[in-house]
């Protein structure tokens, strides 16, 4: 039963690197975060995972977050692996 | 070109560079706006490069709050416009470069004409609402607007709105950041910015307009580069080639300003850490008012020694809008001050009381 | 401290710095070693964030080419010594800090005595002569010494030989390059430099720096940074803990220098392509000479129009040594002029000839 | 036959790709360099092959030679995918 419930685990959920930029590292209090996400979830729920834990971060209107380096669509796929980057905007000069 | 080739050998020398990349670069006008941080440098550097015609604009003062960061200046310099300031030093740098002052603030009113008149524009700024403005206006007139940002020790570079060959033009800051809501973004006043990230930004700045001009190397088009001075780390993300925004119009931010209701500063009057401060003109005053001191808003800027910085200043107007002004302006002008405007001005007050 | 702070609080307001870590800053001093490329951002930025004491080093004057990527100097400055100019402008920029010029050329009788003076020594330096006297010295002196270096459009950035807490210091610029063939590098007058790569290098230096004092970030100690500002790639190399090197007395490395033999001297000198320059003493010309100008060794950095800039230049002496002098001497003030060395001197030619 | 030879190959025989700073760029006439190096060549095999093609880089005495962005050691191995890096020393300021 352990066994199964733990290849049941490992099959759907998977841990996601979370690495925060500017003003995201004093929101998530730390310069990365895990998050845990069901395999193959998209940009949009990653955004809506991370908006329920930290609220201050819908408060921002607009952040990039980059996978892999690239701009994000809210429908792209995050896997495994995925490096995830929250960048939000800076003002200064 | 023997006098120039004195100057410039040292870089004609480059692989891919030569006389034609010299001349491309003297033949060039480009327009830096915002001489702070990350201006000073981007413009030491386009002086020393030998760019033909270089605009400054910046309607602020130096403030000695500056010096740790902005390298062209020194406590001689405080109180003086800062566009001022750098022309005439840069122009000792380098005496053939065409130096172009602009005091004022850049507005949606005077944006289209300042920019036209160059190849390449720099933004500099340190606010959102005029980052939003310049890069709308760029988008709109079909210039080339190179991107810089800091805030503690993080920077963030790009070159925006190039034009493909095949038409269309790359992503410019719509598409990375529709809108922002800039009370939730604090500013280098209140998080601080290591002066050197300020100089590896503005230096960066400068790289992307001298490759810009020149035709040499990988540029920052569709990409953003994101550096940390404290750990050395950078990375490019790619955008996209093209933009995805339809900016026709400006469509300036509306810059969020911290307010305080009726019932709240009906409490808070009671005690003695508020302020009251009316930015209203003569007449309006004479006809009514709540107490308080009496600065109009075109005079907030020659009296902010009225701002006390041991209290809570509630600016108020008629309906809000020029005491949300004046919020801004004290804001900016003495970042340590608590400003906040009276939600609704005084109509709204009328309404309730009257 | 209410004046510092006005002048400093943007960065005392940042995470992990506040007026303790200025405190150090204000107490520190450091030596920079070359006011060229890398020297002007370098000195620029730690004189706006307050280091305490600056010492300059350079005995080289203003040239109109270096005027591209050396933003503290314009046209009117050429002629005069670099470490002098930089000295006065930068007390402009902050009179807080205290400034110590070094005119002299850095050897290996002085170099001690010039860097204990200093917390950290900044290697901004253009040759490898220089760059591992410095290191060598900075190693026996147990000093931190933050190195850069710049060419086209690449550029390195490390901090050597920091001493654990556990006892050892971190890898040197030996561990990296034990040693060089300069003849096979070129410079940057040979290759070109783009003058933004020398302003980002310059500010990272000034960032070790800042981070090595305040004990803030995580600095290039172990580690070399190299950086193309063509591509925008940086990558962070790591070297290592500790050094391998048993660096105990100054092991100055030979610049070598372009010379010819008396077998084709003898040949070419048939032409009218070569022009000789003795560089003796009067005493030895009056004695034998083989013909040509006169210049004596310690007139030659005044007389440098005798360099025919359209002839290989052949500098004789008794043994090849002061000739070797000349030469360094002549290509470092006229990179474009051809200067090579009479092999084995005078002393080789009456040998076979006498 | 022609399969023996082609699993003998891809056992035996990996390509690198070397990477050029400096004046490596213009030794190598390339950014970056394919090198065929027998399976887990050592550092020192590396630079043999690579001097033995480029003899201008011998006259550099020195260089350094990182392998996935670290410093390596003559009798480090070099395995397939690896990122070879040659950096050679530069002089101005």
């Amino acid at each position: 039963m352990f066994l199964y419930l733990l290849s049941h685990y490992l099959k759907f959920f998977m841990t996601i690197t979370v690495l925060a930029f500017g003003v995201a590292k004093d929101i998530f209090n730390a310069p990365s975060i895990q998050l845990e996400l069901v395999n193959d979830a998209t940009v949009m729920s990653l955004k809506y995972t991370l908006e329920q834990q930290y609220p201050r971060l819908k408060q921002l209107s607009s952040y990039l977050i980059a996978v892999n380096n690239e701009y994000a669509l809210p429908e792209d796929y995050i896997h495994q692996r995925d490096e995830v980057a929250i960048i939000p905007p800076v003002s200064g000069g | 070109m023997t006098n120039d080739w004195a100057r410039y050998h040292c870089q004609i020398a480059l692989p891919g560079f030569g006389e034609a990349a010299q001349q491309r670069l003297q033949q060039a006008s480009v327009l830096i706006v915002g001489m702070g941080g990350l201006g000073c440098p981007t413009a030491l550097y386009l002086t020393s490069a030998g760019v033909g015609t270089i605009g400054i604009a910046d309607f602020d003062t130096v403030s000695e709050g500056n010096l740790h960061r902005q390298v062209l200046y020194g406590p001689d310099d405080t109180g003086s416009n800062k566009a001022a300031v750098a022309c005439r030093k840069l122009r000792q740098q380098n005496p053939a470069v065409e130096f172009v002052p602009y005091e004022q603030r850049l507005t949606a009113a005077n944006v289209f004409d300042i920019i036209a008149k160059y190849d390449v524009v720099v933004d500099c700024t340190d606010n959102f609402e005029t980052r939003y403005l310049l890069n709308d206006a760029a988008v709109i007139s079909g210039k080339p607007l190179v991107y810089g940002a800091i805030y503690q020790f993080e920077g963030q570079v790009a070159l925006w709105n190039v034009a493909h060959q095949s038409g269309g033009r790359t992503p410019n800051y719509r598409d990375l950041y529709p809108k922002v809501n800039a009370a939730q973004i604090p500013n280098c006043t209140q998080g601080g910015v290591i002066p050197t990230l300020a100089g590896i930004i503005g230096c960066l700045q400068a790289n992307e307009v001298l490759k810009y001009i020149t035709q040499t190397g990988e540029s920052l088009a569709g990409k953003l580069l994101v550096f940390d001075a404290q750990t050395l780390q950078s990375r490019v993300v790619k955008i996209g080639t093209l933009t995805k925004t339809n900016i026709t119009t400006l469509l300036v931010a509306a810059e969020e300003v911290p307010d305080i209701d009726q019932t709240e500063l009906k409490k808070r009057i009671q005690g003695d850490d508020v302020q009251l401060i009316d930015v209203r003109t003569e007449e309006e005053r004479l006809a009514h008012h709540i107490g308080g001191k009496h600065v109009p808003l075109s005079e907030l800027e020659n009296n902010l020694h009225e701002v006390d910085p041991n209290k809570t200043n509630v600016f108020y107007c008629a309906s809000g809008k020029r005491s949300a002004e004046a919020v801004k302006i004290a804001s900016r002008a003495l970042p340590d001050s608590k400003a906040v405007s009276l939600k609704g001005g005084l109509n709204e007050w009328l309404d309730e009381n009257g």
